[in-house]
């Protein structure tokens, strides 16, 4: 035979590369505030949680959420608008995740039943009542003005109105939020979770409930991304229509596969690759669209399995 | 010629039994009126013509489909309305006569995943996968015995039609189920395979009850203790495979000039 | 509301629903036989108008040859897109269709964008009606323009011809086969490649021809595809995916529906079409047309 | 003078590849560039020390909080600019306030900038909803314009301008011939209140959809053949690049309120060949905005012979003066609204048009002190 | 590895029959795993070849080599003396080469009717109704979804579909796997029926006496390589080589 086993060794070698990266990716995470703007680089935590959040689902149980802006931007408002009614930083965060938290439960409970298309169908459909609902609710979200200039107090001593402090908050939000989905994964839970994905009539016959997984596993995700959310709010100060609307949902889907999904790390590299693509498109006078459509195009011709993927694909393979 | 159905022992319930089962496919009727019941730790063959309704039956059984009339009951207790993953925790498991396996893990993992499942592991997405290795020498022996301990690390995707049969019916013997539906475990293995798997089915079949589907009839000659026969969805003969070999209307329609084997 | 005004709704989301017929047609047909989330329909779309518009300045051709001529390139742009860049996708995960189709998107608003601007010195383009259309015709109980007249009837005729062909003929079975096992499709000595192509063009190419019936009266500019092919996704779910019939008979029943719940109460005209599809889905959750089970 | 940085930064923080891109976009950058150089060169001991960036907020309002904290902090901006896009202004209002930089807000049009979201260091310059509304509605009124059917889209910024806009007709002595109709947002088919309007038929139509959707409301007008019908249309919102997205003809007869437009007067027309050839295409009035403000603010730092963000603000509170662009102009210290004389204008047709881009007759001019919400409404506590 | 594997290239002894197929040095890859090496094989006109193995020896592979489905190989593949090596697999099918796959491959969109009537009908092949009345029980079923038959009414239908483009030469991928004894007989009866009008095929069995009572001659696979050659009288008196290749 000529196939090639997977021996102890090779575990071994890819646990090590595993590590490699991770050591990586949490030093420049370290340093990130000092290559590039601090906000900049906050916004690169927040949605690379956002994310990592959303290759949960769709990567881990091949649900591909089309509305995952509504927990993301559920959250961010809510976290807005506590702060702007005096709440202190850590209850505005709070309030915000469980916000995503409460509402993924119907979410979920109703669009787990579906699968494929029809699945990113109902969730987009939930977005965009979500959407519509922020629209016309002006007193909370300050329709399409949006929330500015809400109060960010200090807490334990530290100064918030510096974006670095603000950084070194979110960095560590980000990495318990990242442990949670790292940790997720490579679980028993995690283990069962793909053998849904992988084939659901299988799944059930040897006592697996799909249902139940694909539904904790959303819960997870989308309070993940309410997590994300409140970073975002926290990190800028602003929260305007933007965050709830399908774009929005559109862009972390983009971010999850340039960077690689179900690798983890992919989506955050992704995200800070369209967040500093994005940054530099700000001054560099070229049009938009045409720059981000042919790196799009680009990526799904050559590095389909995304940067992170297309990277684990050639070590592997050496 | 066809035996009556109840239990032996008085008072003990058949371990498996289907009572006026129907199933109707949009005006079809794919079983009809099926009444059966399986002895305690027998092995019971149940053989038909294609299309006879024996896959459907076995749906039925596992929960997969919803009779239209009738019920279940296993161990006496009801089970028809209840979903896949429920029966399987009541001591029902089954094989898929088409291979259905996980394509993306491999073939360790496939019956990992499997062992992992009736413990308490599955929901605890805050533990380790090491929490598994205790599983692991379980998950070794079962690739030993279909014959895939070389294999064990390779995806299950890339197997050939023959091993992904054999993962099939590794994957069904990890939930130790009380009784096992198996359907045509033999079918597109050769004559290694086959004569494993045949060893295997009277091994574990030690302490259990046995329901399988088979076309290969020596398989059925070696391993059954009864036959059901079925045809046009129904019940066309049962009994010691002696007896029904010989049946002209089993001949007629099933076995053909391999009656004469 | 009185029946009259119901009446005049009708009309009016008739019209819209030409618009959702013909695009969600098209996405059926992409999507319920190729499996391809086809992003860029709203874009293609656009280009169909400005196609239209670009001929009348470039070549001083009317809306008639226009109506033709536009479809037809748009087609074509689409046979050189799956032949170039969507082929090599096949047989991979449908999200990667999405991701390049979205990149498509980008890329066409605003290269169309550039085009505008600096040839044609607009950021959006003007285009009416041809002679014959324009002006209004008294029906008795409104007063309606023509070519909104002409837009109903032609896009009925086109969906009606598409669906015989693709459900009447062998066309249907053999895309559909094409694109679940393209490997045991092409060993029956059956050219998958050439007939994907070929429905691919056929669905851009309707997306085109709403284009050029839309440039006479909504906006022309680089970004009109890009709602709308959001609510014309939802009116292909609320449909059935795949179902040529479902995707018709919704498209025209979304837009008469939206047109009423929009006079009876405006703010939810643009949510209303994700409340339906929400309802269906939940009711039926195959769409209303499409086939349950096996449908993916 | 004391300079931070030794030099004056402009910064002007625009859509540059946008929907407002072709009204404002590089028009607007180039248009502070050419302040900058027409304050050197009349400020000798300025020559050589101001300097002009623009960077594009894409229309979101983090990247603009972003980028007006970044231009602040890493390029030592000194004032922001131009702005369009509400919820992006107001970000990027709220960055500079704790960063004590002055913003001249130019495109983006909420009336909340001089209103609940006011501070210290923002100004509102050209235009906002309410000067609009009441320009438009009471012109139109005044000249026998007596009955209105209004459709406006639902959100903030049209049920703003629905109200000012039924307020200026009432006051005038105008009537709605039905109550005004709120319209999905965006939206692109308006047929159902087009055939309203057939049936009420008011002697004018009002709308105060912006951009595309303004472009569809106006298609659809002619195509329902209202105009022929003798309904005249009102717009609430009209920018230069609406009348060329449909011709001129589609527009022909219709009435908005405008800041300014190029051939205004000889002084206008003088700037706007000077754009032209700086630019190569003519100003819109968002553009000559941006030149004003700008101009504006370099004059006050003369006065204050600093940089510094509040010794800026102080010379600008209250100062009068008057421009190309504002005429008659005050800064009011109390909301930062800074009023100018403003005009009503009827879109011309084609052929009534004497060179290219000749879009407007000029039917009044509404004074500075009249055009902008009187202090007393304003909601603005600084 | 015997000498008697390679059947002498060039003109067979009988002279004057060409092989309609000739396969030569194939080796075949899956990614980076090597699954056939040098295999050689041909198949005489109206000749029933098989090729047995033990599960995962690569008979598959070698059909799914000769049809083109599978790209990544080399060595040569002649068909009535035409390369057919590198053309693509609509191509083959359209000389007259029909494969019927493992597994069925009964496409699950399509009704049992139109998995019938896709192939490409051609002239002498067997037309709806002569399948319909060999096997009725898919006329009974004609409309409902493909993947709703049972496993073994898919078998039927994939083995005959194929028969309406009149191929001359026949793959078969496992023909009697999940078939009542009955169907099995029927399908070997069938088989050489086809036999008589002249059709070639290579057969891939599991059961060896379905493959010993059709099959003129054998080849036998063991790890991707061709170990022996039996005729089909050698198939009776060295049965136990055989069932020695295939065990362990
Ligand atoms: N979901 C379904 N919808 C419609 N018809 C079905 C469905 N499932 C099975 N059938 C039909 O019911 C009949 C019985 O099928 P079943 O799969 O139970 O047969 P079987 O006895 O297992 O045959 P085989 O030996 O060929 O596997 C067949 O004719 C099949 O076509
Ligand atoms: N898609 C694939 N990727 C990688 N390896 C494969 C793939 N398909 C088959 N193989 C391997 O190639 C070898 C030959 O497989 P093949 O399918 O040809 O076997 P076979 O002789 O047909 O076996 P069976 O009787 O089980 O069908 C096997 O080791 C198999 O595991
Ligand atoms: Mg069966
Ligand atoms: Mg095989």
């Amino acid at each position: 035979m000529t196939a090639l086993p997977r021996t102890a060794a090779l575990t071994d070698r890819e646990r090590t590369t595993r590590a490699v990266w991770l050591a990586g990716l949490g030093l420049l995470l370290l340093v990130l505030p000092k290559l590039i703007y601090p906000v900049l680089a906050l916004d690169i935590l927040a949605w690379g949680l956002f994310a990592v959040a959303f290759d949960l689902l769709f990567g881990f149980s091949g649900l591909l959420s089309f509305g995952h802006a509504a927990f993301w931007g559920s959250s961010a408002y809510v976290t807005a608008s506590l702060l702007s009614n005096g709440q202190s930083v850590p209850v505005a965060l709070l309030g915000g995740t469980l916000t995503a938290l409460l509402l993924a439960v119907p979410v979920a409970y109703l669009s787990v039943r579906s699968a494929g298309i029809y699945f990113s169908m109902i969730t987009l459909a939930f977005a965009q009542m979500i959407s519509f609902l922020a629209l016309q609710w002006t007193d909370l979200t300050g329709g399409e003005n949006g929330l500015q200039g809400f109060e960010r107090p200090g807490f334990w001593g530290l100064d918030f109105s510096d974006s670095t402090t603000r950084y070194y908050v979110c960095l560590v939000l980000f990495a318990v939020g990242f442990a949670v989905a790292w940790r997720t994964v490579r679980s028993p839970f995690g283990r069962a979770q793909q053998a849904v994905r992988d084939n659901e009539p299988r799944a059930q016959s040897i006592g697996y409930d799909p249902q139940r997984f694909k539904f904790t596993a959303f819960l997870i995700s989308a309070t993940l991304a309410g997590l994300a959310g409140s970073m975002y709010t926290f990190g800028h100060g602003v929260v305007s229509l933007e965050v709830v609307n399908w774009r929005t949902s559109g862009e972390v889907v983009m971010m999850t596969l340039l960077g690689g999904t179900t690798t983890l790390f992919g989506p955050v590299i992704g995200a800070g690759l369209v967040l500093i693509l994005r940054d530099i498109l700000t001054t560099a006078n070229l049009p938009v669209g045409i720059v981000t459509g042919v790196v799009f195009v680009l990526v799904v011709l050559f590095f389909r399995r995304g940067v992170v993927g297309t990277v684990q694909h050639w070590t592997r393979r050496k | 010629m066809t035996t009556p159905h109840p239990a032996p022992t008085p008072g003990a319930p058949p371990a498996l039994e289907a009572r006026n089962l129907v199933k109707d496919f949009r005006g079809f009727r794919a079983t009809n009126d099926v009444t059966l019941g399986i002895r305690e730790g027998e092995i019971h063959a149940i053989i038909g013509p294609n299309g006879a309704g024996k896959t459907t039956l076995f749906n039925l059984l596992s929960g997969f489909l919803t009779p239209t009339s009738g019920e279940v009951r296993l161990f006496g207790e009801r089970i028809d309305t209840l979903a896949p993953h429920a029966v399987v925790r009541r001591g029902l498991s089954r094989s898929f006569q088409i291979s259905s396996v996980f394509p993306t893990m491999t073939v360790r993992d496939n019956v990992l995943v499997a062992l992992q499942s009736p413990t308490r592991l599955p929901g605890q997405f805050w533990s380790r996968l090491s929490a598994l290795d205790a599983l692991g020498e379980r998950a070794d022996r079962i690739l030993a015995d279909v014959g895939l301990g070389s294999a064990h690390a390779r995806l299950a995707a890339d197997l050939s039609h023959g091993e992904k049969r054999q993962l099939e019916i590794g994957i069904s013997l990890t939930q130790e189920p009380r009784v096992l539906l198996l359907d045509e475990p033999t079918s597109g293995m050769g004559s290694e395979g086959i004569a494993r798997v045949t060893g295997l089915v009277r091994q574990v079949a030690q302490g259990r009850t046995v329901v399988l589907v088979e076309h290969n009839m020596s398989v059925v000659a070696e391993l059954a203790d009864r036959i059901t026969v079925l045809q046009y969805g129904a019940v066309l003969a049962s009994g010691a495979y002696d007896d029904v070999r010989r049946d002209p209307r089993v001949i007629e329609a099933y076995l053909g000039d391999e009656a004469q084997l | 509301m009185n029946t009259q005004l119901l009446l005049i709704q009708v009309f009016n989301g008739l019209v819209n629903g030409a618009f959702y017929a013909l695009l969600s047609l098209g996405l059926a047909v992409i999507f319920g036989m190729l499996r391809i989330v086809n992003f860029a329909h709203g874009a293609l779309y656009m280009l169909g108008a400005f196609t239209a518009f670009a001929l009348g300045q470039a070549l001083g051709l009317g809306f008639w040859p226009s109506l033709v001529i536009a479809p037809v390139l748009v087609g074509l742009l689409g046979a050189v897109l799956e032949r170039t860049l969507l082929s090599r996708l096949y047989g991979l995960e449908p999200s990667y269709n999405l991701l390049l189709t979205f990149g498509l998107t980008l890329l066409t608003q605003d290269l169309v964008k550039q085009v505008m601007l600096s040839r044609f010195a607009v950021s959006s383009a003007p285009y009416s009606p041809p002679e014959v259309l324009s002006g209004v015709v008294n029906l008795g109980f409104v007063v309606f323009p023509k070519y909104r007249l002409f837009v109903i009837a032609l896009s009925l005729v086109i969906c009606v011809l598409t669906w015989f062909v693709i459900e009447k003929t062998r066309v249907g079975a053999i895309i559909r086969a094409s694109t679940e096992n393209p490997g045991v499709t092409r060993a029956f000595g059956i050219d998958v490649g050439k007939w994907v192509t070929g429905v691919f063009a056929v669905g851009v190419g309707l997306a085109g021809l709403a284009g050029v019936l839309a440039a006479p009266i909504y906006s022309v500019e680089p970004y009109m595809g890009a709602e709308l092919i959001i609510t014309t996704f939802a009116v292909v779910v609320i449909g059935g995916l795949g179902s040529i019939l479902g995707s018709v008979v919704t498209g025209f029943a979304v837009g008469v529906l939206a047109a009423v719940g929009a006079a009876l109460y405006p703010p939810v005209a643009n949510t209303l079409v994700f409340v339906l599809m929400f309802v269906v889905l939940l009711v039926r959750p195959s769409g209303l047309f499409g086939l349950p089970e096996g449908a993916r | 003078q004391t300079l931070s940085g030794g030099s004056i930064r402009v910064g002007v923080l625009t859509d540059l590849s946008g929907v407002y891109s072709e009204l404002s976009g590089q028009g607007s950058v180039k248009a502070a560039q050419l302040a900058a150089e027409d304050f050197m060169k009349a400020n000798k001991a300025y020559a050589g020390k101001i300097s002009v960036s623009g960077v594009d907020h894409q229309n979101k309002a983090d990247v603009a909080g972003n980028k007006a904290a970044e231009m602040i902090d890493r390029q030592g901006v000194d004032m922001l600019v131009d702005l369009p896009t509400s919820s992006a202004a107001l970000s990027a209002a709220a960055v500079a306030k704790g960063k004590k930089i002055p913003v001249m807000v130019v495109t983006g049009g909420t009336t909340a900038l001089t209103n609940e979201s006011c501070n210290k260091y923002t100004f509102h310059y050209a235009y906002d909803n309410y000067m609009l509304a009441n320009g438009t509605g009471t012109a139109v009124t005044k000249r026998g314009g007596s009955s209105w059917y209004i459709i406006y889209p639902n959100y903030a910024f049209g049920q703003d301008l629905n109200r000012q806009m039924t307020a200026a007709v009432q006051e005038n002595g105008g009537k709605l011939a039905a109550p005004s109709d709120a319209t999905p947002f965006p939206n692109t088919d308006f047929s159902s209140y087009l055939l309203k309007a057939q049936s009420l038929k008011p002697k004018i139509f009002g709308t105060m959809q912006a951009g595309n959707d303004l472009v569809n409301v106006v298609k659809q007008y002619n195509e329902f053949g209202l105009k022929k019908q003798g309904v005249g249309l009102g717009i609430g919102l009209l920018f230069e690049t609406d009348v060329a997205a449909l011709g001129q003809d589609a527009f022909a007869g219709a009435i908005a309120t405008v800041p300014w437009f190029w051939n205004f007067d000889a002084r206008s027309r003088q700037w706007a060949a000077k754009f032209e050839k700086a630019f190569g295409k003519k100003p819109t009035w968002a553009q000559a905005g941006v030149y004003s403000a700008t101009l504006t603010y370099l004059n006050a730092v003369a006065r204050a012979k600093t940089d510094d963000g509040d010794a800026v603000v102080k010379a600008l509170e209250g100062a009068t003066f008057d421009d190309m662009f504002a005429r008659h102009a005050t800064i009011r210290a109390q909301d930062h609204r800074v009023l100018l004389d403003v005009h009503t204008v009827q879109v011309k047709a084609k052929a009534d048009a004497k060179e290219t881009g000749d879009l407007f007759t000029r039917l009044s001019t509404i004074p500075a002190a009249k055009a902008f919400m009187p202090l007393s409404e304003s909601k603005c506590r600084m | 590895m015997t000498a008697h594997a390679a059947p002498t290239p060039g003109p067979t002894p009988d002279a004057g029959t060409q092989p309609l197929l000739d396969v030569r040095d194939l080796n075949a890859f899956y990614g980076q795993s090597h699954v056939l090496h040098g295999v050689n094989l041909h198949v005489n006109p109206g000749e029933v070849v098989s090729l047995i193995g033990r599960n995962g020896a690569g008979k598959t592979t070698t059909l799914k080599s000769i049809m083109g489905v599978l790209r990544s190989r080399t060595g040569q593949i002649t068909l009535g003396g035409h390369d057919i090596t590198r053309l693509p697999s609509h191509r083959v099918a359209a000389r007259g080469v029909a494969w019927v796959p493992e597994e069925r491959a009964i496409l699950a969109t399509l009704s049992v009717k139109e998995n019938l009537e896709l192939p490409p009908a051609r002239r002498g092949g067997w037309s709806t109704e002569r399948t319909y009345e060999a096997f009725p029980v898919l006329r009974e079923r004609g409309h409902h979804p493909g993947s709703k038959l049972s496993g073994g009414e898919q078998q039927m239908l994939a083995t005959l579909r194929v028969l309406r483009s009149a191929p001359t030469l026949l793959l078969l991928d496992e023909p009697s796997e999940g078939l009542a004894p009955v169907i099995v007989q029927a399908i070997g009866r069938m088989i050489e029926t086809l036999r008589a009008e002249g059709m070639s095929i290579l057969l891939v069995e599991q059961n060896l006496n379905f493959a010993t009572r059709l099959a003129d001659r054998h080849y036998v696979f063991v790890d991707g390589e061709i170990v022996d050659e039996l005729s089909r009288a050698e198939a009776h008196t060295r049965r136990g080589d055989l069932l020695n290749h295939l065990s362990v």
